[in-house]
């Protein structure tokens, strides 16, 4: 779960970090009273809240130098799509006057199985750039997990970017709240760049928080509190999919597909591309599905208007060939949109599947490789 | 005999009495698997498909002794626990099932199985099998046959699908093993071939990959520093996956730039991997590999 | 920092343990009316919350079958003093039906050095009572502190003292939860004693907590939030000490007493009573006390009326003995107590410490048994 | 060479730049004490008292690698940290004087400390002091003179006051360490105790207890035991303390029924331990113990 710039600095607030002074702004809040009720002074920062990234250059963030023209900015920012998408509310902050920008996130490294710590004198531009950049400017911190990050081990990273005295001092503190969040969240990401030094403090000028989804059942505060809509993130069919549970990932083509398993569905998207055919989406139904979940996938892409056939691919293991015809079947007959089915069905149970889907007049394919040729050709 | 599983191998199972874990023990046994006992707590003194439930694994093992791997089907909250208690108890290699634990958990029991000399294969995996010996896992084991060609996966029914294209051309496995998806594993690319490596009935490998991660580049920097010397042939899944957008539960997440396909294939290809476009070239890719061995 | 059994209760609440439904009564509450607005049915149990232990036994506890009692009861808790001490809140709770009572803590094993778990059957009984009528009943468990208490450890614990299936599972949530706040409060104690079975959920009936007083920085919550004066705990004299931050302990005697360090402090009482004195109080000025600080405790003697005559003990190593002449001196040039005090000085910067007494005109014994000896004597 | 610091002892001291360590600093170096770094961050490049100051122990270390002890003065919220520090750096004995430092951070270092076999004196201790050689603490030196009787003890200002009237009847002492007053230290009475009965310098032991917890129940234990052979006297403080009271800071408060003076003098007496009724027998006993271990 992506957080919202202004729900991961609410975050940092609670954890005692000096954030930007802000307001924020909701569709139909009347911009210049809440400025004027809350006391910010210009200039201000207005910037859209929108969960993709590249914001900034997509001209999402603009300094302002009075209310009016805050007010102004406010009503272009809520008509102008980001990537495509809108944004869910404003944030308006006291612009923090500052020299320098560095850039400090916290991630899981996968194969050293630890967080790592990136940081770099060189802030606002993207880790990607700075990569490329100034790769020598980026210094690596690995935290063990059961220690935790240790004050000294804050410092060192500080210095190793050039700070010194009390902005050390600051950034380490700073740093320290970072990886709290980091493991109290169980985050996957938590990010600050452009993050300011404003006289002896460091100040976030951005924040980035990313909670890994499977620990959210621990973290449902995030979800009860959101203030906007889930959106700014997901197309409007993604944001239906989410809604009934599944993982569903929109593409530009007009096959809608169905996998058991990220890899599987992957690789039949790739083969359908290598057979001259474009996915309409990704749609992972994942180990172990039973009628009930396949059925729904498959209503799902049935009424998907992109998805002008359906294409569905399992091979069982944890997954059972009965369960996936049973659902197949039970779709197919309350469904009225009449697209065209490809199945292809292999593993556990698919003598006993193969059968149900015969009964129902569905042809069952064995060799995938035919079973994407057909769909791709009709 | 392959590596980690066997006909040594006698197992238990965690989580026996649920659905999963009851439907695969069943699965199991019937492909010869030694499975000696179950845990599931509260439910101790029961039985599952003839085999004995305990309410911790320490009982499990004070009555089993030779215990000496565990499969997990507890659910996500409670898998870590399960994790935990296993590794406790000594037990060496544990097998976890499980989707959707949460990444740090994951985190922590890995490294805490490694300070303990433990083996975790998964989560979020179907588990391991030497064919004709003995499967820890949930694969469909007719669809496997024993032979001389490893294979290593992060994805679960991609690998069923190549190794069962395999079976159908005659190309046996020493042992097949599904890393699992989750962005942090147990037993990664590297480890794996360190173990094939040492491994005489295996010949050849086939590594089947994603995009996310730099998994795969790190296997292609062991091979190219000669520290894995059989024939190696991949598959890397989500050529065409969009960046940034997140495929499914898996670990198929484009970051920071790394972990790309483009990257993945170039890296393996530099170290000398045969690398095919589609799963369906595998097979002919790993005749072709042996054959160039041979001569 | 003790906490009352109501405020130990609210912070279970808060981890989601389902404690007793009650109503706090603070002095001058209609009790009658709150027992209606909160909707609790008789039979309740009324408790007098003060931080003694052996509350029960002295009375602190009644059952009652009417709102009417309750009344009547609140009424003669309130004037009933527990160990000397009167209740600073009254709690009311619903009566839990129930067979068995448990015995639960959480303490730190200084010796092992880790946090170390004590379960038995037979709870209602302090701990030193169980450890002497039924100490095989008794269930250790030492848990890595770089861990954390597994799940399967809590349901070990649970079927060593005879819990089975979902009275089992429930025990090990709870002690789960018990850990946790452990850990959240950096707590010296975490207790529920009696724990009781009913039906198939366990039921904290009692709940005690003591935090760490050198971890309360990271807990003022805790301070901020009491919402009944610090009582029940400390004489007036200590209460008047703690609030100058002075470790104070009152005793029965009439020597005043202070010393550097613990040590040196309880053998300055045993000596005193070796002598045939009786100690009026503890008093430990503690390492490297500065001049003001010497000075606020012994002016806190001279006024001590319990005190007849004053014994200083000052072996200086952090502490410096002209510090601690200072704060002597000013002490009693502002004092119009008039007591009789003795002084000791021995240690780092002696000489000068003797030197600013003896300007002032007070003498400074080497041999602290003489000084003791002297003391006893007045 | 007595046991933990001697002539060989490098100090590095944390906190340096604050009033106690800077006042310390001071005192050991007069001692005699071999000072060769100070650590307070963000004062690095700075001087006390002639020793150098860094803003970390990595440094302090780089320049000066024969650093092998480290004294700690840092104020109780960042004291873990230095402690963590030290020993992360390498440091195999770390002496922390700090006062109030909450009891789970103490576990938790003192716990990790064993894990990288370094050793703790400590918290809110005196430090300890091989007359004549180095004293890596705050007591006054004057008041020890080197031979042949070790002192362990619980309490600070005590230490000072016997040891001072060992001195004063001329019997030197080879090593005293005060090992604090809190709940939990890094160094236990047993722990104390193994390191004396190796050292060949040290011909008897003062043990100086206190009521509450059951540290010297454990040592009486240990030299019931055998694992002790020198002789023991001992004096514990708190005799007329009255129960369930907290005496001031210390780790002085008797509950759940263990740690009494009267279990505890029972518990050293029954392992042939002189304990002495006052501080001021002591030297008597330890004479005592002497002349019998001669004859």
């Amino acid at each position: 779960m992506k957080l919202y710039e202004f729900e991961a600095k609410e975050i940092l607030r609670m954890y005692g970090v000096g954030v930007p002074e802000s307001i924020l702004v909701l569709p139909g809040d009347d911009v210049a009273a809440k400025i004027k009720e809350a006391g910010l002074e210009p200039p201000l920062v207005v910037k859209s809240q929108v969960l993709v990234a590249g914001r900034g250059k997509a001209g999402g963030i603009k300094l302002v130098k009075t209310v009016e023209e805050a007010v102004s900015v406010a009503e272009e920012l809520w008509k102008k799509p980001i990537k495509g998408i809108l944004p869910g509310a404003l944030l308006i902050e006291k612009a923090v006057p500052h020299d320098v920008e560095l850039y400090t996130s916290i991630i899981i490294d996968r194969s050293e199985r630890r967080p790592v710590i990136l940081a770099s004198a060189f802030g606002g531009m993207d880790i990607e750039e700075i990569a490329r950049e100034k790769p020598d400017s980026i210094v690596r911190l690995y935290v063990d997990p059961f220690v935790g990050l240790r004050g000294y081990e804050a410092r060192e990273v500080g210095k190793k970017i050039g700070l010194k005295g009390k902005v050390l001092n600051s950034y380490a503190s700073f740093l320290q709240v970072m990886y709290k969040v980091f493991t109290a969240l169980e985050a996957e990401l938590v990010e600050s760049n452009p993050l300011a030094i404003s006289g002896e403090r460091v100040v976030p000028l951005d924040a980035r928080i990313i909670v890994d989804d499977n620990s959210l059942f621990r973290h449902r505060e995030l979800l009860e509190k959101r203030k906007v809509e889930q959106r700014g993130e997901f197309t409007e069919w993604e944001v239906k999919g989410r809604g009934q549970g599944l993982p569903f990932v929109e593409l530009d083509g007009d096959i809608g597909i169905i996998g058991n398993g990220a890899g599987l569905t992957m690789a039949t998207m790739d083969l359908v591309y290598h057979f001259g055919g474009r996915p309409a989406n990704f749609l992972d139904i994942g180990g172990g599905a039973r009628s009930e979940l396949v059925k729904k996938a498959v209503s799902f892409l049935l009424e998907f208007p992109k998805a002008r056939k359906v294409f569905i691919n399992v091979f069982g293991g944890i997954t059972r060939g009965d369960e996936v015809a049973k659902g197949i079947v039970e779709a197919v007959r309350e469904s009225k949109a009449g697209k065209p089915l490809v199945v292809r069905l292999s593993g556990t149970r698919e003598e006993e599947g193969r059968k149900i889907l015969e009964d129902a007049g569905i042809y069952a394919y064995k060799d995938p490789v035919e079973a994407v040729k057909k769909v791709v050709s009709l | 005999m392959a590596v980690l599983v066997g006909s040594e191998t006698k197992v238990l199972v965690q989580g026996i009495t649920g659905r999963e874990g009851s439907f695969h023990t069943k699965q199991m046994l019937e492909y010869g698997t030694k499975i000696v006992a179950g845990v599931t707590p509260g439910k101790g003194g029961s039985e599952v498909h003839g085999v004995p439930v305990y309410d911790s694994v320490k009982e499990a093992l004070a009555e089993n002794p030779g215990i000496n791997t565990s499969i997990i089907f507890v659910p996500a909250p409670f898998a870590p626990d399960a994790v935990y208690e296993a590794i406790d108890a000594g037990i060496k290699l544990v097998v976890v099932i499980t989707e959707g634990i949460p990444v740090h958990d994951t985190m922590r029991f890995v490294n805490y199985a490694k300070s303990k000399g433990a083996t975790i294969i998964g989560p979020n995996c179907p588990g391991l099998i030497t064919p004709g010996q003995s499967k820890v896992g949930i694969m469909p084991g007719h669809i496997f046959k024993p032979g001389k060609v490893a294979v290593v996966s992060r994805s679960g029914t991609l690998t069923y699908e190549i190794s069962y294209m395999l079976t159908r051309e005659g190309i046996g496995q020493s042992t097949v093993i599904g890393i699992g998806g989750d962005p942090i594993v147990g037993l990664s690319f590297t480890e794996a071939l360190k173990l094939f490596e040492k491994d005489e009935e295996t010949e050849a490998l086939v590594l089947i990959g994603e995009i996310g991660g730099d998994m795969e580049e790190r296997a292609a920097a062991m091979i190219k520093r000669g520290e894995f010397t059989k024939p190696v042939v991949a598959y890397i899944a989500g050529r065409t996956a969009p960046p940034e957008k997140r495929m499914g539960h898996a670990g198929a997440i484009i970051m920071m730039g790394a972990g790309t396909y483009e990257g993945k294939v170039k890296a393996l290809k530099d170290a000398g991997v045969l690398v095919a476009e589609t799963p369906f070239e595998v097979p002919t890719l790993v005749k072709k590999a042996l054959e160039e061995r041979k001569s």
